[in-house]
Order: structure tokens, then C-alpha cells, then sequence
């Protein structure tokens, strides 16, 4: 099993290649398979998207540290940020059964995040560090 | 990621490839918005060497989807779509809004 | 010698690969009589995969067109045309007769 | 340089297949360049649908005979058959820049065979058999 790892970069969306480059590797590492390895990229896409998009309310704002911590039978990511809190009971999650014509825009990044993922805690600071915990359990033994 | 535009008797054929995340969208969004804009509404796009696509990627398809279908005017089909994605959008509830064609050509002879 | 066809919303597309010679072209010519007979006369034909055609085969093109072309009901243009067969069309002084397209989808798009 | 090779088959249309491989092989062992061979593959294939339809007016009904001989600078074709004989000098030969809208059918195949060879010679005989003489110039010493 290997390491712990981490990478911090400035908030810009160009910068979203680098955080799935950065993952991928991790989750592969993990001895995810390929299906797994996409889930976590895009779990991992979605929030760090949503730190800059609305804790930071845009780009250029401020930092994202995540971290890759590879479990007994899975990965867990932790993704970092000093901006707004973020309570996720308080927006509505997509319903993938609503007729797609209908849809309000939105929601669907949240949708992913939980539905891709094993376990998602928001874990809001008022003052200083929002921390994000996402974990991904493996099907198989590597 | 990469977007090539070619503009047909019946509809336009938009290739698109590499990652749409909420980074490079803009770059589809801004040539769907020229054909859009251009009052052509029947838009084909291959999706043939995607590798990623975000809610991002998503909502752009579906607003230019409800935009095209607004008033009957045209309609935006999909072609070549990778497992990948198809799996993402099947995940999300979208396949029912999208035609979605195995080759480009059957797509273009759609319209 | 094969020969595949599909019928779209605007055209036929007809695919054809290997030899086009006067034991085979009739294969070719019975897929696209099949086509006409049905009223349809905008015909896309791939020739991506075709290694020879001989004058047999030329003439049935002709024929083609010239049926596709009556009353203006249609046309038959051509796709995917590889080099050797291109200098034999031009050889026969054909390239005006056909409309010839480089790729598949810009041939299907042009109906 | 190698030697003389002969194919007899029956005439039928399906034989043209054989025979194409038959001298494209030989003209490839003569040095021919691709153009060249192809060339030479056309114009055989022309004048052998030209036996069966027009020299034996229809399939099944004699053989065709062919020999090929590799010539110092090219590749010499000799087609045989036991048909009608023809004298090419009473028909018209294709003329490639009329407009192909109002061509009358027919024609090509001579004009393919006399623009791919470097010389072509029918010697028809009422008595027994018409032999067809087709010679392939090299462009490039092998
Ligand atoms: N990290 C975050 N910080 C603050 N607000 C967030 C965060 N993530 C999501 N949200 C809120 O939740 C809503 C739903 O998020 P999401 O499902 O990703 O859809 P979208 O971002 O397209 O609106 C967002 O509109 C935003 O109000
Ligand atoms: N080997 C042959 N024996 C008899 N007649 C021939 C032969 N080759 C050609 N012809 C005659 O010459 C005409 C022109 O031949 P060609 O240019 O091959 O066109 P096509 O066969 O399509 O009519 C034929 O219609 C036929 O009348």
C-alpha cells in the first residue's frame, strides 16, 4: 500500500487537469480499477469545481490542498479550502429520475459527488479550514 | 481539449475531444453559441475521443439541447459516445433527451 | 466484393470494398437499382475499401447518375474516394460528373 | 529476370479475379512500380471482359489463355482466345474529355487499355485464335 500524498494548488479551473492527473495516479496506485479510478476523478472534479465556483465565488481566490490517503480497501481524499462554508442540507441533491426536459440547472455535481463516492462529509469551519472527505471503496483486492 | 466545427447542408457537425470540464466548456459553449446565434439548430455532436466529462460538460448539453428544441426549430443528437460517457450520462438521467447515434453519418443522415 | 447499405432521412448510403469488376458490379448494381426503385435518387457511395474498378464498374456510376439526375431528383456523389481510384476517374475524364467528398459525413450532409 | 508464365481459364467473369493476381504477380517480379502493375492489372481485366462478352458473347462458352513475359525494359501481356475476331479500328474508342453527361455507354474498356499500355497489338485470325499483344514499358530499372 503506498503513501499519502498531497497537492495544493490556486484556485483557477485550468487547474482542475492537474487535480484528476494528481488522483488518477493516487487511485491506481490504491489498486482501483479503471471504473473506480473515473469515479474518484469525477467526484473529485465536482467539488473542487464547486470550491471555486461557490466557497471562493470564483477564480484566483484562494487555495486547494487535497490529500490521497490510501485505506485497506480503498482511497480516501480530503479536499481543503479557506472559503465559505458550505452546508450541503440545505441544497436540493438532482433527482437523475426527473424528466431531464424539466430540470432546474444545477444540483447535479452534488449528485455525482454522493453517488459515486462510499462516504462524503462536508465538514464546514466557520473560522479557517472547510474540509471535504471523500472515500472510495475498492470492488476488488489488488 | 479540441473543437472542430463543420458546417452542413442540414445541420452542423461539432467534433469535440479530450476533456469538457468546467475549464475548457466555454470553448463548446462558444462555438455551439455561434450556430446558435447563426439561427442553425440542428447540431450534431461526436463525442467519439471524449475522456471526460463534468456536470459541467452536462448542463452546457442540456441547455443547448432546450435551446434547439424550442419551438420545434431543431434538435442536438449525439454520435460516437464513448462507454465512458455514456455510462455518465445514463447515471444522470440523461440518455432519454439525447439521440444518441452509434456512427457520425447516421447522425448527420438523421436530419 | 461487398456491398452494405443504409437507408437515412435524406440519402442512401451505400458502401462498397474490394474489386468492382465486370463479375462483381452486378452485386453493386443490385443494391442501388433497389434504391431507385424504392423513389430514392440522393445516393452516397463510400469507396473507401474499393482496390479496383474497371469500366464495368465506371459505367454503372454513370448509369447511376444519370438515372439520380433526371427531373432533378437526385444525385449520387461519392466518398472516401482512394487515390488509385481517383486517377482512374480521372483518367476517364469522370471527376465532373461526381461530386466527390473526402470524408463520409460531408457527403451525407450535403443532401 | 525471370521466366515466362502462362494461365489458361475458362470464360468466365469470376476468373478475372484469378487472372488479376495472376499478373500483377508477374508484373511485380518484372520490377514494375505499383502504378505500373496496377496498369497492367486493368488493362488485362478489360480486354479479358471484352473476350467474354464480345469475342465468346457470353460466359462459358471458351477459354481464355494467358502468357506473360518480363522483357528487358518492361513486362509483355499475350492474350489468347478462340472467340470472333476483332478489328479495333472499326470502333470508337472513348474520347475522355466529351462531357461525361452525354457520353454514349461503352468504349472505356479500349481506351483503358490503350492508355495504360505502351503498345497494344489485336492480331485477329479467322482461323483458330486471336491474340492480343500488350506491352508495359518500365518507368525505373529495378
Ligand atoms: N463547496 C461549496 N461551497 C459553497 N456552496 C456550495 C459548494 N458546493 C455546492 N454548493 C452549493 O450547492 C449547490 C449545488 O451544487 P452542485 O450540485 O455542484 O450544482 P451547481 O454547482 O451546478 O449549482 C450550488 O449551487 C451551491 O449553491
Ligand atoms: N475482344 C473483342 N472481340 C470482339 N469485339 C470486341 C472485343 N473487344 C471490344 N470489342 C468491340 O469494341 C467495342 C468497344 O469495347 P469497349 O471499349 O471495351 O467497350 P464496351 O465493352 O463497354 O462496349 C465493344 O462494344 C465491342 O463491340
Amino acid at each position: 500500500m503506498s503513501r499519502r500524498q498531497t497537492l495544493t494548488v490556486d484556485g483557477y479551473y485550468k487547474n482542475l487537469k492537474k487535480i484528476a492527473d494528481f488522483v488518477t495516479a493516487a487511485a491506481r496506485q490504491a489498486g482501483m480499477d479503471e471504473d473506480e479510478v473515473y469515479a474518484v476523478q469525477m467526484a473529485v472534479d465536482e467539488a473542487c469545481t464547486n470550491i471555486i465556483e461557490h466557497a471562493y465565488g470564483g477564480e484566483g481566490r484562494g487555495k486547494i490542498r487535497l490529500t490521497c490517503q490510501p485505506l485497506p480497501n480503498g482511497l480516501q481524499v480530503t479536499i481543503h479550502d479557506q472559503g465559505r462554508p458550505f452546508d450541503p442540507a440545505k441544497v436540493p441533491v438532482l433527482n437523475p429520475n426527473s424528466p431531464a426536459e424539466t430540470r432546474s440547472p444545477g444540483g447535479m455535481g452534488l449528485f455525482f459527488i454522493y453517488r459515486l463516492m462510499d462516504r462524503v462529509e462536508f465538514q464546514p469551519s466557520s473560522a479557517g479550514e472547510n474540509r471535504l472527505v471523500l472515500v472510495k471503496q475498492r470492488k476488488t483486492q489488488p | 481539449m479540441e473543437v472542430t466545427h463543420k458546417q452542413l447542408r442540414r445541420c452542423d457537425l461539432v467534433t469535440v475531444s479530450g476533456r469538457i470540464d468546467a475549464a475548457t466548456v466555454k470553448q463548446l459553449s462558444d462555438v455551439l453559441s455561434e450556430i446558435k446565434n447563426a439561427g442553425r439548430y440542428n447540431i450534431v455532436l461526436n463525442m467519439k475521443n471524449v475522456t471526460y466529462i463534468s456536470s459541467a460538460g452536462l448542463s452546457e448539453l442540456i441547455d443547448t439541447q432546450n435551446t434547439c428544441k424550442q419551438l420545434n426549430r431543431g434538435e442536438l443528437v449525439l454520435a460516437e459516445v464513448p462507454d465512458r460517457i455514456m455510462d455518465v450520462l445514463k447515471l444522470a438521467g440523461l440518455t432519454s433527451l439525447f439521440k444518441i447515434f452509434t456512427t457520425e453519418t447516421e447522425a448527420v443522415g438523421y436530419f
